[in-house]
Formats: structure tokens, C-alpha cells, sequence
């Protein structure tokens, strides 16, 4: 079966995050006094094939403790869908 | 003639073009990215560095930034502009030039002296150079992998643009080994390697002075 | 359930003497900021007294230890400023960060001083690299060295690396940094005069890396993943405007002090600028810029968030100051002042968390002088006789095949070329590199004259491990004919001590002799010391590290043309041999 | 009203990403061979106060043009959503 993943990886709470200030600082700099905050992430998008979701839980889990995440410092979230199964 | 040098927060080759450009005999003006005065110079340079931090994207930030209005206009009336490294960075995100500079492939950062083939020569930056020639010029960079689709690709040759490629290695995996290229008009060049490093023996080559002899050349012809 | 004092790393006599200097129990907060300033990052409480053998003194010494960074006379009214730290605990648990935020620390440490940071040098150890993890290591600590110092356009011009199985799990990030300064314009970390306004400048201060310092000061075991908030993340750009604008402010006559923060954050920094100046300081918390709200006292007194300085300034010059920076996007904020009570009062929100006086907490660590022993490995070495040496070389000197030899040997890790690293860095920027990494010694020209300095760090950690105090000698040596072979006169040198547990009477016996045998070889060769780091605590559950005392030494010449290269120059050139 | 935003910028197809690539290459050298595809996107969550959707919708669509993402190689997605219609 083929499920879709979809992981999400941002800075853990309290970490300085100096890229977001700096755009926050562009859009304050473009005028646009609308916008209250900002913060950006980074997002994986994977094909992956298993027998189960389970099975593929487990695959993901561990893409994001070993290669996507840096744990030190971010915090990772995903989603995994059978895409066979709609 | 007067050159002027753009300062944005994070640029750091701004006071080695200055010295680049003193010592070669020129007069040079800093032009603090908050200020809108050009104060009457003929070739504005947008140095290397890391401007605004080079966060989202390489050059990304300094378009915003109020003196580049002007330098647009400028460039725009047919001035001569330079940007060198992350300047041609800015360049490419302020739409002077086409194109994007993406990661290089290796993904890090690349600091060599690389020599580069002169492929226009038709320009104020190229006039006194040879076409074919090669020049030993400096690079230092992490986003040099120029990019830009087979439809714009078709139009940079066509039109002439680009000025320089890599000779022998490609650095960065950019398109056709380019590493230099001007607009239409051929008023503004953009270009990854450092010039402005290559201007004493010491410093392992001479070659940049010959594309800063190259624009008073030009300017001294066309504004005697 | 442990004491509050071992909570904080502290041992009960020290507790005691705590006690007695303040003539009651501690505050929480007055713990907390002891246990950070008697740690041995801190405190240098096991090295102290051995670091006194160091010869510090000489005709061309202007800043000897003690400041942020030393200063020799380079003549002509220019000052050499350099240093150099570690940074080894926080890049065994985050490469990347670990590295860059220690490049961003002693680059600090130089423009504190007022100098412009005008080359970058690291030494790095770390396990072999058949290990998957030492490559993810090395590659993390070289990209966070690049991605730091490349923004700031600090050329990084040499370094060296080195592996071996006893830094598999303890690596080692050593990073310097040099500067010049008009000698008539040193800036100290003083915080004097009553009545003169401390103001913090730079990055917004956040929960990160509370507790750095005592992290530096334990071994690495198991716990160290739990741990990890204690990393920092880096601003390289922040760090890059915060540098444009101290420099602007060198020339201000209202600058009293300054002073980088680094470990331990504001707890270090103003105490250490109070006592130096003999004085008081009453800072208030809540005027701190926060980046994160309801941070507690003790969280904004030891949080190490990285690109901030402390300034001292006459009140009238506070304007000019703000100016400043609000010029480079930066923020300052006045934060208290000087009191001519010799104590460090903290308030927050009105109230006073704590009132020490700033010698105890900076001077009076009780100093320990741990049990030596010698180690029973050297025992053995030296009751080896030469004849069985000879025995032992000819069982590893089977092959005799010199081209395979020689291709094992150019293409062993620790002799292979070091391309890949050093073409990470950008070591043209400047346009004053005149031996660039390749070379054994890098060196940079003084813009307007013909001089250029030459810099080396080195370290074989093999010599001090098989005799401490003649291996000590020989780093040092190393050092000095890296420089004189180029063209240069060494004049000086830097230090960082890296070492094992000192509280095991072996690593400390190592460590003492080796101290020996530097101080000795500086003192023959009149290369002073101007500074340094100690990093004790190098091991983990299974290594310890061999002992690696980094010299950094720098040299001058008057005329940078006359600087030699190591490649061959022609063929037929002769080849020899000099000395013995 | 406040309105949260969530933008998403990709690398437009048939456009070489190398860091995707790298990651790619990563998966495959750990030896996980159930991960058919990935790709990388960068996301940016904003607070933004407006009086409409469609008026927010204007300021989110110019802040994807002018500064966001780089139009030449990279697409945008964005959703807008009233955070306090909840
Ligand atoms: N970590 C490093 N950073 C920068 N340059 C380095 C580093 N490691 C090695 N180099 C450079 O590579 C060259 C060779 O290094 P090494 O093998 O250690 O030589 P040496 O025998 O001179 O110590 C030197 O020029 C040195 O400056």
C-alpha cells in the first residue's frame, strides 16, 4: 500500500529562530502593519510504501529522529494517509 | 570616475571593494542601504556578504531595503551596476537580472581561487579583456548554482548575456557553467566571483583589475 | 535527595565559604549565580595555581591574562589582539550550533576588547571516521565554523585536525581568533565610577542555554541528551551588526567598559566587569529586553542567549550609545548602574534577589590543589629500554613495500589533505590573506604597512600523552618552527587546555607537568602567554581524551613579501635537512 | 478580526532542488527503501487582523509575490482562516 506523509519540523519553543525574525523584520520594513506574527517551518512531503500505517509510522518516526529533525533544537510532527485507501 | 558601494546590514566585501577601488587610483562613496542619496556616482556596486543574513533566500531582504529604489531607477536610466556574490543575489530577487542562484549542489559553502572565461566582451565591464581569455578570480559562496529555465537560457544567448563561465570545474552546478551575465541592455552585470579580491599579488591574483580597467575605460570613451 | 549547594555543582566546604562571605544562607538566585561562577569554567579552581607557572610577561606584552583577550605589541602603535576557547561540550551534543556559537563567542571576545577580528583559526579532534557518527560530527562542527564565520567576513586562514579513538565521544572545537586595535584605544571590561549607567546591547535574552556553564564542567554520560537545551542557536547576522556597531563606539570617550556575554550569560559578565573595578552594581532585571515572557530572575541572570554585550557608559554618553545601534537595527537598554558598594544587587520588579559582594563571587573559590599521581602507562613506557622499542618497530615494519607505504600513509585521515575543510570557509575575505590554510601557517597583511601576522595553532596530542612535560615542550616547538620556517618571529602565545577529569589524580598529574613543559619552552623561547582557555571534563563513559594542550602562537614580519611558502619551488631545487 | 495563515512555498516541478535531492540521497544511504518520493516545502504560519477574509487574502497574496517565495522557481499555496469565527 502507499500512504502520503506529511512532516512537519519547527524550531522547539525558545530556541532563537533568527530567520523568522528577519522576515518579520521585512514585512514590518514593507509596511504591512496587518501582520502580528510570523514564524516559518519546514515541511517534507513522502511517498512511502508498507503493509500497514503502522508500519509506516514506525519508518517516519525514525526519518524524523535520525535525518529530519534535529531534536536538540526542533520538535517534528506528522501526518501519515493511506492514499489507496480513498 | 565615482563608484559607489551599497551597505546593507550584513554585507561584508563592502570595504573590500573600497579598497579595491582606492587602491586602484578611483574614488569610491559608501551608500548606507537606509539612504536614498547616490550621490552622483557612475557605477554602483552591491557587494558580497550576507545581507540581512541571507535568511529565506539569499538576497531576499535587500530589495526592500530604501536606497534600492534608486538603484533600480539608476540601473533602469541605463547607470552601470555590479553585483558581486550575494549583490548579484540581489539582483536576481530585485528582477534586474534573470534568474535564481540556488544552494550549491554540494550543498556547502566554496572558497577557491576559480578560473573564469571572459565570453562577451562587448561591455563596459569586459571592453579591454579578450574573449576567450581566462581570469584567475576568487569565490566564496554557498548559493552560486545559477539557475534559469531552457526558454530564459535560449534568451541570455541569444541576447549575449552572459559575460562569464567557469573554466575546467563547475563550482556550484550552475547552468552552462555560467558565472557572470548582464541584463539586455548590458548596464548591469551580475557575476558569483570576486573581483575585487584579485587586485594584488600577494593576494594570489591581479586578474580583477582588469575588469575595473575595463568600466573607466569604457567611461572615459563614452564621457570625454 | 541531594543538598540545594550539589543542585547547583558546588561541594559543601565551598557552600560553607559561601555562607561565611555573606554571612548567611544564600538566596536561591545567589546560589544559583555562585554555582556558575565557581564552576571550573568559570572559576578555574583546579587550574589556577598551576597556570601561574605561565611566563607572562614581556617587552611586547600589553594585555596579559585576565581580560577578555590578550594584546601584544606589534610595534608602530599596533596591537595584536587574540584568544582562544573551547567549545567541545555543546558541539558533542549539537555539531552545527555548538561550533558556530563558539566562533561567535571569541570573535566577541576580540571586538570587546575593540579590536576588528581580522582572522579566524580552529583545531578540531574528533573520533576516526570509519564511525558514521564522528562524520556526522565533523561535518556538523565544519559547516556551523563556516556558517558563522563566513558571514561575519572573517577570513578563517588555518587550523588543524586531528582523530583518534579517544575523542569518540568528547570532541574538540577550539576556535581563535585575532585582532588589531590602536593601542592607545583599548577597551577594558571595567565597570567603574558611581553613578555610570550599564546598559545590555545586542540580541533579546531567552531561556536558552541556562546552565552552559556547568554543563562545560562535567563529564559527557548519558545524561547529556537530557541535557540539550542547554545548546545555543547562533545569529551570525545579529552578531555581524552588533561588531559594526561596537566599532563604531571605539573612539567614544563616554565608554567606560566592556564586555562580552558568554557563559553564564549576565552573572559572569557583570561581576567579573564589578570586581575587576573594585566596585559595586545594581542591575534590574526587569528592564531586560526578554524574548520569551515571564522569565524568572534566575532565568534572565544565567540565560546564555548568544550576540550581547555589556557596556558601562558615562550617563551622558547613554544617547549616543542608543544611536548607535538603533543605527544597526540593534536594541540597548540601560539596565542599572555603578555603586561604590562592592556588591552585586539584583533587582526584579522592585525586589532584591540578591546581594553579593562581587570579589567573593568572582575571586573567592576556594582553589583546589587535587591529589597527583603518575600514571602507571608512563611507568611503563620508561622502563622500556630502547633495544625492545627497536624489537617492537621491526614486528610493525614487516612490509617494506615504500610505494604502498607511502600511499597508506598520504591517504590516512590523519595526514590526507585537508581541502575539504578549509574550502568551507571563506579565507580570501579581507583581502589581506597572504598564507592562506594549505600553508603551515596562515598570515594576513596589516593593512597600510608591509607587515603581516603569522598564527598557528597546533597540537600532536601524542607527544603529551607518552611524556606530559616534554610533550608540553614540543607543542610548543612545533608551534614556533611552524612560524620561524615561514618567515616569521613568534612573539606570543594563546592557550586552550584540554583535559580530562581533573579530580582523578592521573589526569591531574598529566596535566600539571605538561603546564610545566609549556611554560618552560615559552619561557626559553620568549613567547609569552597572553591568555588562554582551560577545558577539563573531556571524557565520557568508556574514553578519555589524550591530554591536547592547543597552542595558538603568533608571529610578525615587517615585510609580507618576504614570507616563505611550503610548496616546491622548481625542479632541481636541493633538499635538506636542518638540525639534529 | 484575526486571521491565521498558513503559506506554503515549493520548489515549482522539474526544477532541481538540491536540498530535496540531498535528503533523497540520505534516505536511500540509510538503507530505507520504502520512501518512493520526498520533497521539501518551506511553510510560514502568520497572524494577520483584518476586517475581511478577501482583504487579508490580498495582503497574504502580495507577501507571497513580493517577498515569500521567489516566483521564478518556487509556487505558493496559502490558506486563511478566522481564528476567532471558531
Ligand atoms: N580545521 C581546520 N581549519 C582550517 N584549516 C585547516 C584545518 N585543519 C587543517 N587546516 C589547514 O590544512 C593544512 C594542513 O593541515 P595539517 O595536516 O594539520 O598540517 P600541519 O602539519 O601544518 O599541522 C594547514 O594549512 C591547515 O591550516
Amino acid at each position: 500500500m502507499k500512504f502520503n506523509v506529511e512532516v512537519t519540523v519547527e524550531f522547539k519553543k525558545g530556541i532563537l529562530d533568527p530567520q523568522s525574525q528577519a522576515i518579520a523584520g521585512a514585512i514590518v520594513s514593507l509596511g504591512y502593519e496587518s501582520v502580528k506574527e510570523i514564524s516559518m517551518s519546514k515541511r517534507f512531503n513522502l511517498v512511502i510504501v508498507g503493509d500497514s500505517q503502522g508500519e509506516v509510522e514506525k519508518t517516519v518516526e525514525e526519518l524524523c529522529k535520525k535525518l529530519l529533525a534535529n531534536t536538540v533544537i526542533e520538535n517534528y510532527q506528522y501526518a501519515v494517509e493511506n492514499s489507496e485507501g480513498k | 570616475m565615482k563608484f559607489g558601494v551599497v551597505v546593507f546590514p550584513g554585507s561584508n566585501c563592502d570595504k573590500d571593494a573600497e579598497y579595491a577601488i582606492t587602491t586602484l587610483g578611483y574614488s569610491c562613496e559608501m551608500l548606507w542601504h537606509k539612504d536614498t542619496d547616490l550621490k552622483d556616482v557612475d557605477c554602483i556596486i552591491l557587494p558580497g556578504g550576507f545581507s540581512y543574513g541571507d535568511y529565506l533566500r539569499a538576497g531576499a531582504i535587500s530589495p526592500f531595503a530604501p536606497i534600492m529604489e534608486k538603484v533600480v531607477e539608476f540601473a533602469q536610466k541605463g547607470g552601470l551596476v555590479i553585483g558581486i556574490c550575494n549583490g548579484f543575489q540581489i539582483l536576481t530577487e530585485v528582477g534586474l537580472l534573470p534568474g535564481v542562484l540556488n544552494k550549491n549542489v554540494s550543498l556547502k559553502f566554496h572558497c577557491d581561487i576559480a578560473p573564469i572565461e571572459v565570453v562577451n566582451t562587448s561591455l563596459p565591464f569586459t571592453c579591454s579583456l579578450e574573449e576567450g581569455e581566462v581570469l584567475d578570480i576568487p569565490i566564496a559562496h554557498g548559493e552560486g548554482n545559477y539557475y534559469i529555465d531552457s526558454e530564459g537560457l535560449k534568451e541570455l544567448k541569444a541576447n549575449n548575456q552572459i559575460v562569464f563561465s567557469y573554466h575546467g570545474v563547475n563550482p556550484n552546478g550552475s547552468v552552462e557553467n555560467i558565472a557572470g551575465i548582464v541584463n539586455k541592455e548590458g548596464n548591469v552585470l551580475g557575476m558569483m566571483p570576486h573581483p575585487e579580491r584579485a587586485v594584488e599579488n600577494f593576494l594570489g591574483s591581479v586578474d580583477g583589475i582588469k575588469i575595473f580597467n575595463s568600466i573607466t575605460k569604457w567611461w572615459g570613451d563614452n564621457n570625454a | 535527595m541531594p543538598e540545594k549547594y550539589e543542585m547547583v555543582g558546588l561541594i559543601a566546604s565551598e557552600y560553607e565559604k559561601i555562607v561565611s562571605d555573606l554571612g548567611r544562607e544564600p538566596s536561591e538566585l545567589e546560589l544559583a549565580m555562585y554555582g556558575v561562577l565557581w564552576s571550573e569554567h568559570c572559576s578555574y579552581k583546579h587550574s589556577k595555581k598551576l597556570l601561574r607557572n605561565f611566563p607572562t610577561q614581556g617587552e611586547r606584552v600589553v594585555q596579559g591574562p585576565g581580560e577578555n583577550a590578550g594584546i601584544l605589541d606589534g610595534g608602530d602603535g599596533l596591537g595584536i589582539v587574540f584568544k582562544i576557547e573551547s567549545h567541545n561540550h555543546p558541539s558533542a551534543v549539537e555539531p552545527y550550533q555548538g561550533a558556530a556559537t563558539g566562533v561567535g563567542g571569541i570573535v566577541r571576545d576580540i571586538f570587546s576588547m575593540g579590536a576588528r577580528p581580522i582572522a579566524l583559526l580552529n583545531s578540531l579532534r574528533f573520533g576516526h571516521l570509519d564511525k558514521p557518527r564522528n562524520r556526522f560530527l565533523m561535518s556538523g562542527v565544519v559547516s556551523g565554523i563556516a556558517g558563522y564565520g563566513n558571514c561575519l567576513g572573517i577570513p578563517d586562514i588555518g587550523g588543524e585536525v586531528y582523530f583518534d579513538d579517544c575523542y569518540d565521544e568528547n570532541p574538540l572545537v577550539n576556535a581563535m581568533c585575532l585582532g588589531l586595535i590602536d593601542i592607545n584605544k583599548i577597551k577594558k571590561g571595567l565597570a567603574q565610577g558611581k553613578g555610570n549607567i550599564v546598559m545590555l546591547v545586542g540580541a533579546t535574552t531567552g531561556r536558552d542555554g541556562i546552565l552552559g556553564a556547568s554543563f562545560a564542567s562535567a563529564n559527557l554520560d548519558e545524561d547529556s541528551e537530557e541535557k540539550r537545551p542547554s545548546v545555543q542557536v547562533g545569529d551570525p547576522f545579529m552578531e555581524k551588526l552588533l561588531l559594526e556597531a561596537c566599532m563604531e563606539l571605539v573612539d567614544h570617550p563616554h565608554i567606560v567598559g566592556v564586555q562580552d556575554l558568554g557563559a553564564a550569560g549576565i552573572t559572569s559578565s557583570a561581576c567579573e566587569m564589578a570586581a575587576r573595578a573594585q566596585s559595586g552594581l545594581e542591575l534590574h532585571l526587569d528592564r531586560v529586553h526578554l524574548r520569551e515572557r515571564g522569565m524568572n530572575a534566575l532565568e534572565i541572570m544565567l540565560s546564555e542567549s548568544q550576540e550581547r554585550m555589556l557596556y558601562v557608559v558615562k550617563p551622558d554618553g547613554v544617547n549616543d550609545v542608543k544611536a548607535i545601534f538603533d543605527k544597526w537595527g540593534l536594541k540597548a537598554t540601560e539596565i542599572g548602574k555603578v555603586t561604590d558598594s562592592k556588591r552585586i544587587e539584583i533587582y526584579h520588579n522592585g525586589d532584591l534577589y540578591a546581594s553579593i559582594p562581587s570579589l567573593s563571587i568572582v575571586d573567592g573559590v576556594p582553589l583546589r590543589d587535587p591529589q597527583r599521581k603518575k600514571p602507571a602507562y608512563l611507568e611503563e613506557l620508561e622502563l622500556q629500554t630502547w633495544e625492545n622499542k627497536k624489537e617492537n618497530n621491526k614486528e610493525n615494519n614487516k612490509e617494506n613495500n615504500y610505494e604502498e607505504i607511502i600511499k597508506k600513509m598520504i591517504s590516512h585521515e590523519n595526514i590526507a589533505s585537508r581541502k575539504w575543510i578549509y574550502s568551507q570557509y571563506d579565507y580570501m575575505v579581507q583581502n589581506n590573506t597572504v598564507l592562506r590554510p594549505g600553508s603551515s601557517v596562515g598570515a594576513v597583511r596589516v593593512k597600510g604597512s608591509k607587515k603581516a601576522i603569522g598564527t598557528t595553532v597546533d597540537c600532536n596530542p601524542v607527544y603529551p600523552y607518552l611524556n606530559p612535560y616534554q610533550g608540553g615542550q614540543m607543542v610548543v616547538l612545533e608551534s614556533y618552527r611552524n612560524l620561524i620556517s615561514a618567515g616569521f618571529t613568534p612573539i606570543g602565545i594563546t592557550n586552550c587546555l584540554n583535559y580530562p577529569n581533573p579530580e582523578y589524580p592521573e589526569n591531574y598529574y598529566v596535566l600539571e607537568q605538561s603546564i610545566k613543559g609549556i611554560a618552560d619552552a615559552c619561557k626559553a623561547l620568549n613567547t609569552p602567554v597572553t591568555g588562554g582557555n582551560v577545558s577539563l571534563y573531556n571524557q565520557g563513559i568508556n574514553t578519555k581524551i589524550h591530554p591536547t594542550p592547543v597552542i595558538g602562537m603568533v608571529g610578525i614580519v615587517d615585510n609580507h613579501e618576504k614570507t616563505i611558502t611550503t610548496p616546491f619551488k622548481g625542479e632541481g631545487h636541493g633538499l635538506y635537512v636542518i638540525g639534529k
